[in-house]
C-alpha cells in the first residue's frame, strides 16, 4: 500500500517529462512567429527582433529548446519568462491563489449540491424534482458557458446586487458567481451520476438489510446506498477537477479572475511556450496527485478493491 | 448398520490421482490505517494443507465455518494464487500454467461457489449463465444445441426449463444454487469442486441433486470434493472425508472410518452436534460441548491449533504440531498426538 | 452606486477642494504588455505611459497641432535638423531633473538593440540610428544635448511631422533608475507625467496613479487619483460601469450599441477616432492588379447597411484615407466608396474580376460578422458564388503576410500612433514601407509624401498630404471600410461633459471632472 | 502425455437417465432471450425511449434531409432585415446577416449532430476499451493507461485545439471532432475504468474465470454490462457538450470556418446579443437542448433496459 | 384450540387467552414476469404467539423468503405485489400501517435473518459498524458504545478474535461467518419476532448447535417469537414447536413438530421426509420426490402438487383442497389427509424409474 503510494509517486517523473514535452512541442508547432505578434500592426525593426528571439532561444530546433528550457528549471529552478520578461514562477505565484480559489469553490459547490441533488432526484424518482434536475441538465448543457456566466451576472451581480460581477476584490463571495458558471454543467452531470447509481445501487440485498433493519429511508440511502455508488460520482468529480483549467480560460475571461486558466490562454495565443509549459506542468502535477487521490479513494469506499 | 465394521478396504487404491495437492498455504494480510495502509498481521485461511483425489472418488471435506474450506477450493481452481504449495492436475502443474492451457484445463475442473447469488451475473439470464461454458469452449458443443442442453440441464436440476430466461434475481435461494450446479455440470468436467452446493435445498430437492451427481459419477468416472457442513450429505456421497480446523486438516480417512471411529477430538465433536431429524430424540443424545471460543485464525494457538478447546490436550499439544499421520491401529490419517477412536459420538437414528 | 464599491480606500479628503478637479476616476483597462515607454505598443499600456509621462511635445486636441511638453518651443529651417528649447522646471516623480541629456541618454538607450525596444524603429529617421542599430556605434549621431536645456535632433531626410511624432509614448523620457533595473522600473515606472504610480503594478487587477503635484505643465491633470481596473472582458466592465464598481469604460462593446440608451441615458457619449478598418489587396496576386477589379469590389459593398446592422451604427463610412479630424484631413469624397451595385457588377465583369474569393481575417476578434456580411454582399452584387474564409490567429495571420501567401483580400486595421497625415499613410502605403502588405508602390505617391515630409509650411504640407490620399481613393490598394466610432460610458459620478477621446482612442482622463465622490 | 478423454457417450446419458418422463415437457415456444434481446423487448415498451427515439429521427433527418423541413435557402442572406424578430415568415426571425433563421438552425443540425455523434462515439469507444482494460488488467497495464490519460489530460484541449486545427489546413467536421476526439477521451476513459474496478471483483467474474474464460470474454461479457451504465450515462450528456466545445472552439477563432452553418458557430454568434436580440440565442439552445434531452432519455432508457433487475 | 376451519387458520400450539403476536391472513404475493404473473404467495395463512418457534420447510422456491421479506415490507415492489392479505402483528394490520410506524418496529420488534449473507452485508462497510447501527440508530448509544455492544454480539454468535475483525468488511469473512454476522445484527435488539430465513445453512454444526442454543436462550429471556425457515431437517426436529410446511406459495400442512415428523398428514411431507439422507446410511439413491413443482405463472387447477403426487385421483386435479383440521391441533391440505394421516391412502401412482415424473398405476398392479 505504501509501496503502492510510493511507486505512484515515481510515476509522476516520466508523466511530466513526457507531457511537457507534449506541450512544449505544441505550442512550438502553432505557426506564426510569437515576436512578430508581440508588435501588432506596425512591425518591430529586425534587429529587436533578432535580439528577441536569440532572448528566448526561438531560433533554436526545438528540442534544444526544450532542453535548454528543462535545464534551466534542474540548475537555476528557472522556469522561464514572458516575452515581457516577467518570471512564470512569479506568474504563478500570483495567479495559483486565483485558480485554486475559483477550482475549490466550483469544487465545493458541485460536489455539495450535484450529490445532493443526485440524491433527492433518485429519491423522488420520476417525481417532480428528477425532471427538475433533467431538464435543469439539459438546459445546462445546452446553454454556452459565456451566456450561463453572464446570466448570472445579470441577475445576481447587477440586478440584485448579491455578488460582486466581476474581479477578486471582495474575498471569497468573488468567487461564487464564477464558480457556479463552471459548476453548473458538472453539478448536473454529477447529479445524474449519482441518481442512477443511487437506484441501482437501492435495488442491491444490501440496502434492502439496512431497510429491514429499521432505518429511515434517508439514512439507508445516504449512509447504505450511496457509498456504493459513490466510485463514478468520485471518477467524475476527480476527473472535472482536473479538466477545470479548460473550464477556467472562460470563466476567468468573463469574470474577470487573474488566474492561470487567463493567463495560460493568452499565453497559448501569445505563443509563449515556457509560461504555457511552466503552468501546465502545475497541473499535471494537480492532475496526477487528483487521480492518485481518487484510485485511493475508490480503495476506502470500496474495501473489496486490492492495490498491489 | 454395524459401528464396529473394520474399515473397508480403500476402494479407490487403484485408481490414479487426478488432482494431488501438497502443502498448500494461503494467508490473507491484515491491514490497519485508512491511507498508509500497514500489514498487522494475516487471516491464515489455508495453511498447509494436503491430499490427493482419485479418478472417480469424492472427497468430502468439513469443518468449522472459517476454517479455510472455501477458500481452498479457490485456491484448487487457482482463483486465488496460493502463498505456497503445489496442486497437479493429473500429474501436470497446474499452478504454472498460463493462458490457453490453464483455459483448456480449466476446462476438467469446475467449481459450484459457495454464494449462488454473487457467483451469478446479474445482467445474464439463466439461459446465457448455463450456456457459458459452450460458449467458451466451443469443441464441446452439445448435438442437440446448446439451448435445448441448457433446457436440459435446467430440468435435471429440477429447474422449470421455461425459465430459461429469467434474470437470477428472479430465482428463491434453492433455485440459485440449482443454476450454480447446472452450469458446474455443463461441460462434464473430470473433477467438480462442490462449495455447499445443496445447502439450500430442501432435502427432496437436495435428494434429487445428489442422485444426479452419483449417476454421473458412477457414468463418466467423475472426481468430487464436496465442501458441506451437513453430515449426513456428506457421508452419503463421500468416499473419503477430510475434516479441516484452522487452515488444516484434522483427519482425513475414508468415510466409513471417519463416520463410524473418528479418532480426532474435533471430529468426534462434530460428530457428536450433527442434529438428527426426529424431534423424539430431542435432548437424548449426549454432545460433546466444545469448551471456549473458536481461536483467531490470525493468530492460531501454538502446537495443536484445537488444543485451547480440546479435552484432550496435554503438555505436547502445546508445544509440537501433530502431523497429518495414521497412527498405530488407526488407519484413517489424524493429526492429532492423542488420536483415538470413539465410536459412542457417532449420532444413530433411534 | 452605493453597493460595494470600494474605490480609492485612501483617506477621502478630496471633497475640500471645492471647484473642479479632485476625486478618484477608475477607468477600464487592458493588461499593458509593456510600462516601458519605447516597449510600449499596445493601447492598454501606452493608455498608462500617457499619465505618467510627458513627451517633448503634446497634442493640442482641439486643433490637433503639436503644443509644448517638456520642451517649450522648437525650431527648424529644413525639417531636418531641429532645435528644441526646453522648460527647465521639469522634473521626474523621484525629484531628478529632466535636462536635455535626459533626452539623449533615454533615446540612444531605446535604441539600442541590446535593450530590444519594439518602437525603436519610430527613431529610424533619426541621424545615426542605423549605425547604432548595426552596432557600428554607441550612440546616435543625430541627438544632441547642446546645453542642458536645448536638445537637438538631425534627421536623415526632411520630416515635417516631428513634433507630431515626439508626443508618441515612444519618445518619452526616462529616468536613470530607469537603466538600473528595467524589470523593477517598469513594475512602477518613475515619470514626469501628470501622475505618477502608487504602488506597483498589480498585474490583471489595477494598476493605481496619484497626481503629480510638481508636474512643470500648462494644465495639471484634474483628478485626484486615477485607478486603473484591468479586465480581461469588456462585457464585464460594462456591467461593473453600469453597476457603478467602475467609472468609464472607453469602449462600450459593439454588440451592447443598442443597449447603452437604455443602459445608460446621458452616461454615454460617442467619439469619431482614427482607428481604420480596410480590405487590403494582395496586389502580388495577379487578379487583383487591375485597379477596376478592386473599385468594383468596393462599389459592391454597402457600407453603410452593414455598420447599420452589424455594428449598429458604431462605426462611420470611411470615404477617405487620412481621418477627417486631422488637420490634413477633408471631406473629401472617394469616388468607388460610394455603394452601385450595378456599375460595380458591370465593372467587375469587365475587368474579368475572380470567380472565386479567399477573404482573410485573423480569429477571435470579433470580425467575422461583417467579413460574413461583405462576402455575402460581393456574393448578392457581383456575382460572386464562391466565397470562402480563412481566419487565423494574428501571429499566424501575419506571417502569412510576410510571406506573402495571402490570396485574396484581408482586413486590416491603422491606428494613428501620434496625430498626422503622415502616419496615417507613410508606413502602409508608400513603397517598401513597414505596413505595406498591399505591397503597394506608386511613385507618384512616394514623391508627394517626400515633398509634405520637407514642407515646412503646415498648410501646404496638408495639402501635398491630400493628393496623396487622392492618389490612393483612385488606386485603391486597400478598401476603406470606416473609421471606429467609440462610445465611451460612465457612471454617475462622471462629469460627461468633461469626457473627451483622441483620435488615438485614449480617453483623456486627465481632463475628467469628478462630479460626486 | 495424453490427454485422458472421456469417450463420446458422455454428451448424451444424462437425459437418459433422467429424462423428464411422463407428461412430455410442455412444448411452449420460449423465446430465445439475451441481455440485448431482452434490452430491445423492453425499450420497445418504453414510452421515453420512443419519445427520444423519434425526437432522435427527427434530427437526424434534419441532418441529412434539411429540403425536408425548410425550403429556404439558408445562405440567401439579406442584410437590411438583419436580426429581425420571429413573424410569420421568418418563424425564428432572422440573424445577424438576415438570412431566414429557422432555416439557419435546421441546416445547422447536421455538422452539430454530426460533431456531436462522432465525437461521443469516437470518444466512447477510446473510454470502453481503455477503461475496461486498465481496469481488468490493473497493475502495470493500468499504470501505463492511467498515466497516458493523465498526460492528455494536462494538454489543454484548447491549446490543442488551437494548434492542431491551425495546422489543419482546413477545419470541417472531421477535423473537429478528430480534434475533439484526441482532447477529451480521458475522463470518459476513467470513468469506465472506476466503475470496471469496481466490478472486477465480484464473483460472478471469478466464476467466469473459473469456467476457462478469457480476459476478452470476461471483459465483454461480464464486467462490460455491469460497468457501462456511468459511462452511458455520462456519454449521453456529452454530446451535448460536445456542440458547447464546438461552440467554445468558434468562440476562440478555431471552431468550424465560416460559411459552415452549425449550431455551435449560431451559439457563438448570439452570445453577444443574448439582450437585444434573444431569440438568435433561443433558438439554437432549444434545438441543442432537444438533442441532449433526447439523447439522455435515451440512454437513461438504456441503461434502464440493460439493467434486468429494473424491469418492470 | 378452538374450532376456526371457517376461515383457514392455522393455529395450532395456541395457548388459550394468549394473543397471537404475528398473524398472517390469506397473504397473496404476485411477481412480474416476462411469461406473465407468478403467483409466489397464494393465500398463506400462519400464527405465531410470543416464545413459540414456527418452523417453515417446503420446497425451495415455494416462496418462504418471499414470505419473510412480505412480513418484513422489504419486497421490491414492483415487480413484486401484494395482492391481497392481512399481516397483523400484536393485532395491528402492517400492511396498512404507516410506513413511518412501520418502520419503527423493523429491526427492533420484528427483524429478520437474511438468506443470502454475503449480498445481504453492505460491502463496503465494516461489519462491526453495520451492527452497532443497530444501537446507534435504535438505541441512541454513542459510536463507542455501540462498537463495544456489536463487539459483543459479535462474540455471542461465535466470531473469533471479534475485537479485531469488528472492523473488517464482509468479503473478508467465510460463508458462515457472514450469516453469523447476520445473525448477530438481527438479534441486536432482542426483537418480539425474529424471522430466520435459513440462518445456518453455512455453519458448520457446532457452531450451528451454538447458534441455536443462542437463539432458544434469546427465546426463553425475552419471549420471543421465531420464525425459522430452513431445509434442515435436523434442525427443525431440535428446535421447532410447530411446522408449516410450504408448497407453491400455500401452506400443505400445519403441525406440531411431532405429530409432522411421526404422522404426516400430507403427502408432500411424507416425501420430504422420505428424503432425508440418514447419517448412519452410507450411500446409495435417495428418495427424491419426482418431478417438478408447477409454474408459478400458470398454475394447475386443483392441487398444486397433484403432478407430483403418489395418491392423486381426478379430483385432484380439479378440486382445490383447502387446509383443514385432521386430527388435533393438525392441519393438512389434502382431499385424503386423513388416509394419508393414518397411513391408509391408496397409492395411484409410482414414480417413474429415471426419478422424473409419475406413472399411473395400472388396474392390474394392486399395490
Ligand atoms: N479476502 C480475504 N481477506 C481476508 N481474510 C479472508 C479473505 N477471504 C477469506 N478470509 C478468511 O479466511 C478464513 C477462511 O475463509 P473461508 O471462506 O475459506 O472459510 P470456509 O471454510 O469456507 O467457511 P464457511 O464454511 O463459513 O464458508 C476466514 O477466517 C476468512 O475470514
Ligand atoms: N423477482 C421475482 N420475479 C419473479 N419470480 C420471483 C421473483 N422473486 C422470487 N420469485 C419466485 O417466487 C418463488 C418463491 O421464492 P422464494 O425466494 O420465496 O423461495 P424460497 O421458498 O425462499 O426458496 P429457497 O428455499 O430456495 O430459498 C420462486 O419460485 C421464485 O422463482
Ligand atoms: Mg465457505
Ligand atoms: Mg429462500
Amino acid at each position: 500500500m505504501t509501496r503502492y503510494i510510493i511507486r505512484r509517486l515515481l510515476q509522476f517523473i516520466p508523466v511530466i517529462l513526457i507531457s511537457t514535452l507534449i506541450v512544449y512541442a505544441l505550442v512550438f508547432a502553432i505557426p506564426g512567429d510569437p515576436i512578430r505578434a508581440l508588435a501588432g500592426d506596425r512591425p518591430m525593426s529586425d534587429a529587436v527582433r533578432e535580439t528577441l528571439r536569440e532572448q528566448y532561444n526561438l531560433d533554436d530546433p526545438f528540442l534544444v529548446q526544450y532542453f535548454k528550457y528543462i535545464w534551466g528549471i534542474i540548475t537555476a529552478l528557472d522556469f522561464g519568462s514572458t516575452f515581457n520578461g516577467r518570471p512564470v514562477t512569479d506568474i504563478i505565484e500570483q495567479r495559483l491563489p486565483v485558480t485554486a480559489t475559483l477550482a475549490l469553490v466550483t469544487f465545493v459547490i458541485q460536489t455539495i449540491m450535484g450529490i445532493i441533488a443526485g440524491i433527492l432526484a433518485a429519491l423522488y424518482r420520476d417525481r417532480f424534482f428528477d425532471r427538475f434536475v433533467q431538464v435543469s441538465t439539459v438546459a445546462m448543457v445546452a446553454l454556452p458557458t459565456l451566456v450561463i456566466g453572464f446570466l448570472l451576472q445579470l441577475i445576481f451581480g447587477l440586478n440584485l446586487g448579491w455578488f460582486p460581477i466581476a474581479g477578486v476584490n471582495n474575498g471569497l463571495s468573488s468567487y461564487i458567481l464564477p464558480a457556479l458558471t463552471m459548476a453548473a454543467v458538472s453539478t448536473g452531470i454529477l447529479a445524474r451520476l449519482v441518481r442512477s447509481e443511487l437506484l441501482d445501487s437501492l435495488k442491491s440485498d444490501y440496502v434492502r438489510t439496512a431497510t429491514a433493519k429499521g432505518m429511515k429511508r434517508t439514512r439507508v440511502i445516504t449512509r447504505h446506498g450511496l457509498r456504493n455508488s459513490l466510485i463514478p460520482a468520485v471518477t467524475f468529480i476527480g476527473a472535472d477537477l482536473a479538466s477545470m483549467m479548460a473550464g477556467s480560460i472562460i470563466v476567468e475571461t468573463i469574470f474577470n479572475l487573474p488566474g492561470l486558466g487567463q493567463q495560460v490562454f493568452a499565453s497559448i495565443q501569445g505563443q509563449e511556450g515556457t509560461v504555457v509549459v511552466g503552468i501546465v506542468t502545475l497541473f499535471v502535477l494537480f492532475f496526477v496527485v487528483i487521480n492518485l487521490i481518487v484510485d485511493l479513494l475508490y480503495g476506502l469506499l470500496d474495501p473489496r478493491i486490492r492495490y498491489e | 448398520m454395524s459401528l464396529s465394521a473394520p474399515a473397508a478396504a480403500d476402494p479407490f487404491a487403484e485408481k490414479k490421482s487426478v488432482l494431488e495437492v501438497d502443502g498448500l498455504v494461503k494467508h490473507f494480510p491484515i491491514t490497519q490505517g485508512i491511507v498508509f495502509q500497514r500489514k498487522v498481521g494475516a487471516v491464515k485461511a489455508v495453511d498447509g494443507v494436503s491430499f490427493n483425489l482419485r479418478e472417480g472418488e469424492t472427497l468430502g471435506i468439513v469443518g468449522e465455518s472459517g476454517c479455510g474450506k472455501s477458500t481452498l477450493a479457490k485456491l484448487l481452481m487457482r482463483l486465488e494464487e496460493p502463498d505456497a504449495g503445489t496442486v497437479k492436475f493429473r500429474g501436470e502443474d497446474f499452478l504454472s500454467v498460463k493462458g490457453d492451457e490453464l483455459r483448456r484445463l480449466r476446462r476438467k475442473i469446475q467449481i459450484i461457489f459457495q454464494d449462488p447469488y454473487t457467483s451469478l451475473n446479474p445482467r445474464m439470464s439463466v439461459g446465457d449463465i448455463i450456456a457459458e461454458p459452450f460458449k467458451l469452449h466451443p469443441e464441446e458443443k452439445p448435438k442437440q444445441g446448446i439451448r435445448n442442453r441448457v433446457k436440459e440441464l435446467l430440468d435435471l436440476v429440477g429447474l422449470n426449463p421455461e425459465h430459461i430466461n429469467r434474470y437470477p434475481h428472479q430465482f428463491s435461494g434453492g433455485q440459485r444454487q440449482r443454476i450454480g450446479i447446472a452450469r458446474g455440470l455443463a461441460l462434464n468436467p473430470d473433477v467438480i469442486i462442490c462449495d455447499e452446493p445443496v445447502s439450500a435445498l430442501d432435502v427432496s430437492v437436495q435428494a434429487q441433486v445428489m442422485n444426479l451427481l452419483d449417476d454421473l459419477q458412477k457414468e463418466f468416472g467423475l472426481s468430487y470434493i464436496f465442501i458441506a457442513h451437513d453430515l449426513s450429505v456428506v457421508r452419503h456421497i463421500s468416499d473419503r472425508v477430510g475434516v479441516m480446523y484452522l487452515g488444516k486438516l484434522a483427519e482425513l480417512g475414508t468415510q466409513d472410518e471417519i463416520y463410524t471411529a473418528p479418532a480426532h477430538p474435533y471430529t468426534q465433536a462434530l460428530l457428536s452436534a450433527v442434529p438428527l431429524p426426529d424431534p423424539t430424540m430431542r435432548g437424548a443424545r449426549e454432545q460433546i460441548v466444545l469448551q471456549g471460543d473458536p481461536p483467531n485464525p490470525a493468530n492460531p494457538p501454538s502446537g495443536c491449533r484445537f488444543r485451547t478447546r480440546c479435552w484432550k490436550a496435554t503438555e505436547i499439544c502445546a508445544t509440537q504440531e501433530p502431523e497429518l499421520i495414521s497412527r498405530g491401529q488407526i488407519t484413517q490419517l489424524a493429526a492429532c498426538h492423542h488420536a483415538e477412536q470413539n465410536e459412542k459420538v457417532v449420532p444413530a437414528h433411534d | 452606486a452605493c453597493g460595494g464599491g470600494d474605490n480609492g480606500g485612501a483617506g477621502n479628503g478630496e471633497a475640500a477642494e471645492g471647484v473642479e478637479g479632485g476625486g478618484t476616476v477608475s477607468a477600464y483597462n487592458c493588461e499593458p504588455q509593456f510600462l516601458v515607454p519605447a516597449n510600449s505598443t499596445e493601447v492598454c499600456g501606452s493608455w498608462v505611459l500617457g499619465s505618467l509621462f510627458t513627451g517633448l511635445t503634446q497634442t493640442d486636441f482641439d486643433t490637433y497641432e503639436p503644443t509644448a511638453g517638456v520642451a517649450e518651443s522648437w525650431d527648424t529651417e529644413d525639417n531636418v535638423t531641429w532645435t528644441f528649447t526646453l522648460g527647465e522646471d521639469w522634473t521626474f516623480h523621484d525629484g531628478e531633473e529632466i535636462t536635455a541629456q535626459t533626452f539623449v541618454d533615454t533615446y540612444n538607450w531605446a535604441v539600442d538593440p541590446d535593450n530590444a525596444q519594439q518602437s525603436a524603429n519610430f527613431f529610424d529617421n533619426f541621424l545615426g540610428y542605423q549605425e547604432v542599430v548595426d552596432g557600428d556605434a554607441e550612440e546616435m549621431e543625430g541627438v544632441r544635448a547642446v546645453d542642458d536645456y536645448t536638445l537637438e535632433i538631425e534627421l536623415t531626410e526632411p520630416f515635417s511631422p516631428l513634433p507630431d511624432m515626439l508626443t508618441y509614448t515612444a519618445f518619452y523620457p526616462m529616468p536613470s533608475v530607469a537603466y538600473d533595473d528595467i524589470e523593477a522600473f517598469e513594475q512602477a515606472p518613475v515619470g514626469n507625467g501628470r501622475y505618477m504610480m502608487d504602488g506597483e503594478w498589480e498585474h490583471d487587477q489595477q494598476i493605481s496613479v496619484n497626481r503629480y503635484e510638481d508636474w512643470a505643465g500648462e494644465n495639471p491633470g484634474l483628478p485626484e487619483r486615477i485607478e486603473w481596473m484591468i479586465y480581461a472582458d469588456v462585457d464585464t466592465a460594462y456591467l461593473d460601469v453600469q453597476a457603478g464598481n467602475l467609472d468609464i469604460l472607453d469602449a462600450a462593446p459593439p454588440n451592447r450599441r443598442t443597449t447603452v440608451e437604455a443602459d445608460f441615458g446621458d452616461n454615454a457619449q460617442d467619439f469619431d477616432t482614427s482607428a481604420f478598418t480596410y480590405l487590403g489587396f494582395p496586389l502580388y496576386q495577379e487578379e487583383f492588379q487591375d485597379a477596376d477589379v478592386r473599385h468594383a469590389l468596393s462599389m459592391a459593398i454597402d457600407r453603410q447597411l452593414i455598420i447599420d446592422n452589424i455594428f449598429d451604427g458604431a462605426q462611420t463610412p470611411a470615404e477617405n484615407i487620412i481621418p477627417p479630424d486631422l488637420i490634413a484631413g477633408n471631406e473629401n469624397t472617394c469616388e468607388f466608396c460610394q455603394y452601385d451595385p450595378e456599375a460595380a457588377a458591370e465593372l467587375y465583369e469587365e475587368a474579368g474580376g475572380p470567380d472565386e474569393l479567399t477573404v482573410y481575417f485573423n480569429s477571435g476578434a470579433g470580425h467575422e460578422d461583417w467579413v460574413e456580411a461583405v462576402a455575402n454582399q460581393w456574393r448578392d452584387n457581383l456575382g460572386i458564388e464562391d466565397i470562402t474564409f480563412e481566419s487565423l490567429e494574428f501571429a499566424q495571420y501575419l506571417g502569412l503576410h510576410d510571406e506573402q501567401e495571402i490570396t485574396g483580400p484581408y482586413r486590416l486595421g491603422w491606428t494613428l500612433s501620434y496625430p498626422s497625415a503622415q502616419y496615417a499613410m507613410e508606413p502602409i502605403y508608400s513603397t517598401g514601407a513597414s505596413s505595406n502588405y498591399a505591397d503597394y508602390s506608386s511613385e507618384e505617391f512616394d514623391d508627394l509624401i517626400s515633398q509634405a515630409n520637407a514642407e515646412t509650411d503646415p498648410d501646404t504640407a496638408a495639402e501635398l498630404y491630400t493628393d496623396a490620399e487622392a492618389i490612393l481613393l483612385e488606386d485603391m490598394p486597400v478598401i476603406p471600410m470606416w473609421f471606429t466610432n467609440y462610445q465611451v460610458v460612465h457612471s454617475d459620478r462622471i462629469d460627461g461633459e468633461s469626457l473627451f477621446m483622441d483620435q488615438a482612442t485614449f480617453t483623456r482622463l486627465e481632463q475628467v471632472v469628478v462630479t460626486e465622490e | 502425455m495424453s490427454e485422458i478423454h472421456r469417450p463420446e457417450a458422455r454428451v448424451e446419458p444424462i437425459d437418459s437417465t433422467l429424462e423428464p418422463a411422463g407428461e412430455p415437457a410442455k412444448t411452449k415456444k420460449v423465446e430465445e432471450a439475451s441481455l440485448l434481446a431482452d434490452a430491445w423487448r423492453s425499450l420497445r415498451r418504453n414510452p421515453w425511449f420512443i419519445i427520444s427515439g423519434v425526437l432522435l429521427v427527427l434530427f437526424l433527418s434534419m441532418a441529412i434531409f434539411p429540403q425536408l423541413f425548410t425550403s429556404t435557402d439558408p445562405r440567401e442572406c439579406l442584410l437590411g432585415r438583419s436580426r429581425q424578430a420571429p413573424s410569420a415568415e421568418h418563424w425564428f426571425g432572422t440573424d445577424i446577416q438576415g438570412c431566414d433563421y429557422y432555416s439557419r438552425v435546421i441546416h445547422g443540425a447536421r455538422n452539430s449532430i454530426a460533431v456531436g455523434f462522432i465525437v461521443a462515439i469516437g470518444t466512447f469507444i477510446i473510454a470502453v476499451v481503455l477503461g475496461l482494460v486498465a481496469g481488468y488488467f490493473g497493475s502495470w497495464v493500468d499504470a501505463v493507461i492511467s498515466r497516458f490519460t493523465d498526460m492528455v489530460f494536462a494538454v489543454p484541449y484548447i491549446l490543442g485545439a488551437l494548434v492542431f486545427l491551425n495546422v489543419l489546413e482546413s477545419r470541417g467536421v472531421r477535423e473537429v471532432a478528430f480534434v475533439l476526439i484526441i482532447f477529451m477521451w480521458p475522463t470518459m476513459t476513467r470513468l469506465m475504468r472506476g466503475s470496471v474496478i469496481s466490478v472486477v471483483n465480484s464473483e460472478f467474474v471469478l466464476a467466469a474465470r473459473a469456467l476457462g474464460a478469457g480476459p476478452i470474454t470476461i471483459m465483454r461479457r461480464h464486467i462490460l454490462p455491469n460497468s457501462l451504465g456511468p459511462v452511458i450515462g455520462y456519454a449521453t450528456v456529452f454530446t451535448g457538450i460536445i456542440i458547447g466545445a464546438e461552440a467554445t472552439l468558434t468562440f476562440l477563432g478555431v471552431g468550424l470556418q465560416l460559411p459552415a452553418i452549425s449550431w455551435g458557430l449560431q451559439l457563438s454568434d448570439a452570445q453577444p446579443f443574448l439582450q437585444t436580440v434573444p431569440h438568435l440565442l433561443l433558438f439554437p439552445v432549444i434545438f441543442v437542448g432537444l438533442t441532449v434531452f433526447a439523447f439522455m432519455t435515451m440512454g437513461d432508457a438504456i441503461r434502464d433496459a440493460l439493467d434486468p433487475k429494473s424491469k418492470k | 384450540m378452538t374450532e376456526s376451519q371457517t376461515s383457514t387458520r392455522f393455529t395450532p400450539g395456541t395457548r388459550p387467552g394468549d394473543a397471537p403476536l404475528l398473524e398472517v391472513k390469506d397473504l397473496q404475493v404476485e411477481f412480474r414476469t416476462k411469461a406473465g404473473v407468478a403467483k409466489a404467495i397464494n393465500g398463506l395463512n400462519f400464527t405465531l404467539h410470543a416464545g413459540e418457534t414456527l418452523a417453515i420447510l417446503g420446497e425451495s422456491g415455494s416462496g418462504k423468503s418471499v414470505t419473510a421479506q412480505t412480513i418484513m415490507g422489504i419486497l421490491d415492489m414492483p415487480p413484486g405485489r401484494i395482492a391481497g392479505g392481512e399481516i397483523r402483528y400484536r393485532g395491528d394490520d402492517l400492511l396498512t400501517m404507516e410506513e413511518d410506524s412501520r418502520r419503527k418496529l423493523r429491526g427492533v420488534k420484528i427483524a429478520m435473518i437474511f438468506q443470502d449473507a454475503l449480498s445481504s452485508l453492505n460491502p463496503v462497510l465494516p461489519v462491526g459498524w453495520q451492527i452497532a447501527e443497530m444501537f446507534r440508530v435504535h438505541r441512541g448509544l454513542k459510536r463507542k458504545e455501540a462498537r463495544a455492544k456489536a463487539v459483543e454480539m459479535m462474540q455471542r454468535v461465535g466470531i473469533p478474535g471479534a475485537e479485531e475483525r469488528a472492523g473488517d468488511f464482509p468479503h473478508q469473512f467465510s460463508g458462515g461467518m457472514r450469516q453469523r454476522i447476520m445473525i448477530a445484527m438481527a438479534i441486536a435488539l432482542d426483537p418480539d419476532v425474529l424471522i430466520a430465513d435459513e440462518p445456518t445453512t453455512a455453519l458448520d454444526v457446532t457452531v450451528q448447535a451454538q447458534v441455536m442454543r443462542l437463539l432458544k436462550d434469546l427465546q426463553t429471556e425475552f419471549n420471543m417469537g421465531l420464525i425459522l425457515i430452513t431445509h434442515d431437517l435436523g434442525v427443525v426436529a431440535d428446535v421447532a414447536d410447530k411446522i408449516a410446511v410450504m408448497y407453491s406459495g400455500r401452506v400443505m400442512e400445519a403441525a406440531d413438530v411431532y405429530e409432522t415428523y411421526g404422522r404426516p398428514g400430507h403427502p408432500y411431507t411424507q416425501g420430504l421426509l422420505a428424503s432425508i439422507p440418514r447419517i448412519d446410511d452410507e450411500g446409495g439413491r435417495l428418495r427424491a420426490i419426482s418431478g417438478l413443482p408447477p409454474s408459478l405463472t400458470d398454475m394447475p387447477p386443483g392441487c398444486p402438487f397433484n403432478p407430483r403426487c403418489e395418491f392423486a385421483t381426478d379430483r385432484c386435479t380439479t378440486e382445490r383442497p383447502e387446509l383443514r383440521l385432521v386430527a388435533e391441533g393438525h392441519l393438512s391440505a389434502c382431499h385424503y389427509a386423513e388416509d394419508v394421516y393414518a397411513g391408509t391412502a391408496t397409492r395411484t401412482r409410482r414414480p417413474s424409474p429415471t426419478g422424473a415424473g409419475m406413472i399411473a398405476i395400472s388396474q392390474e398392479a394392486p399395490e
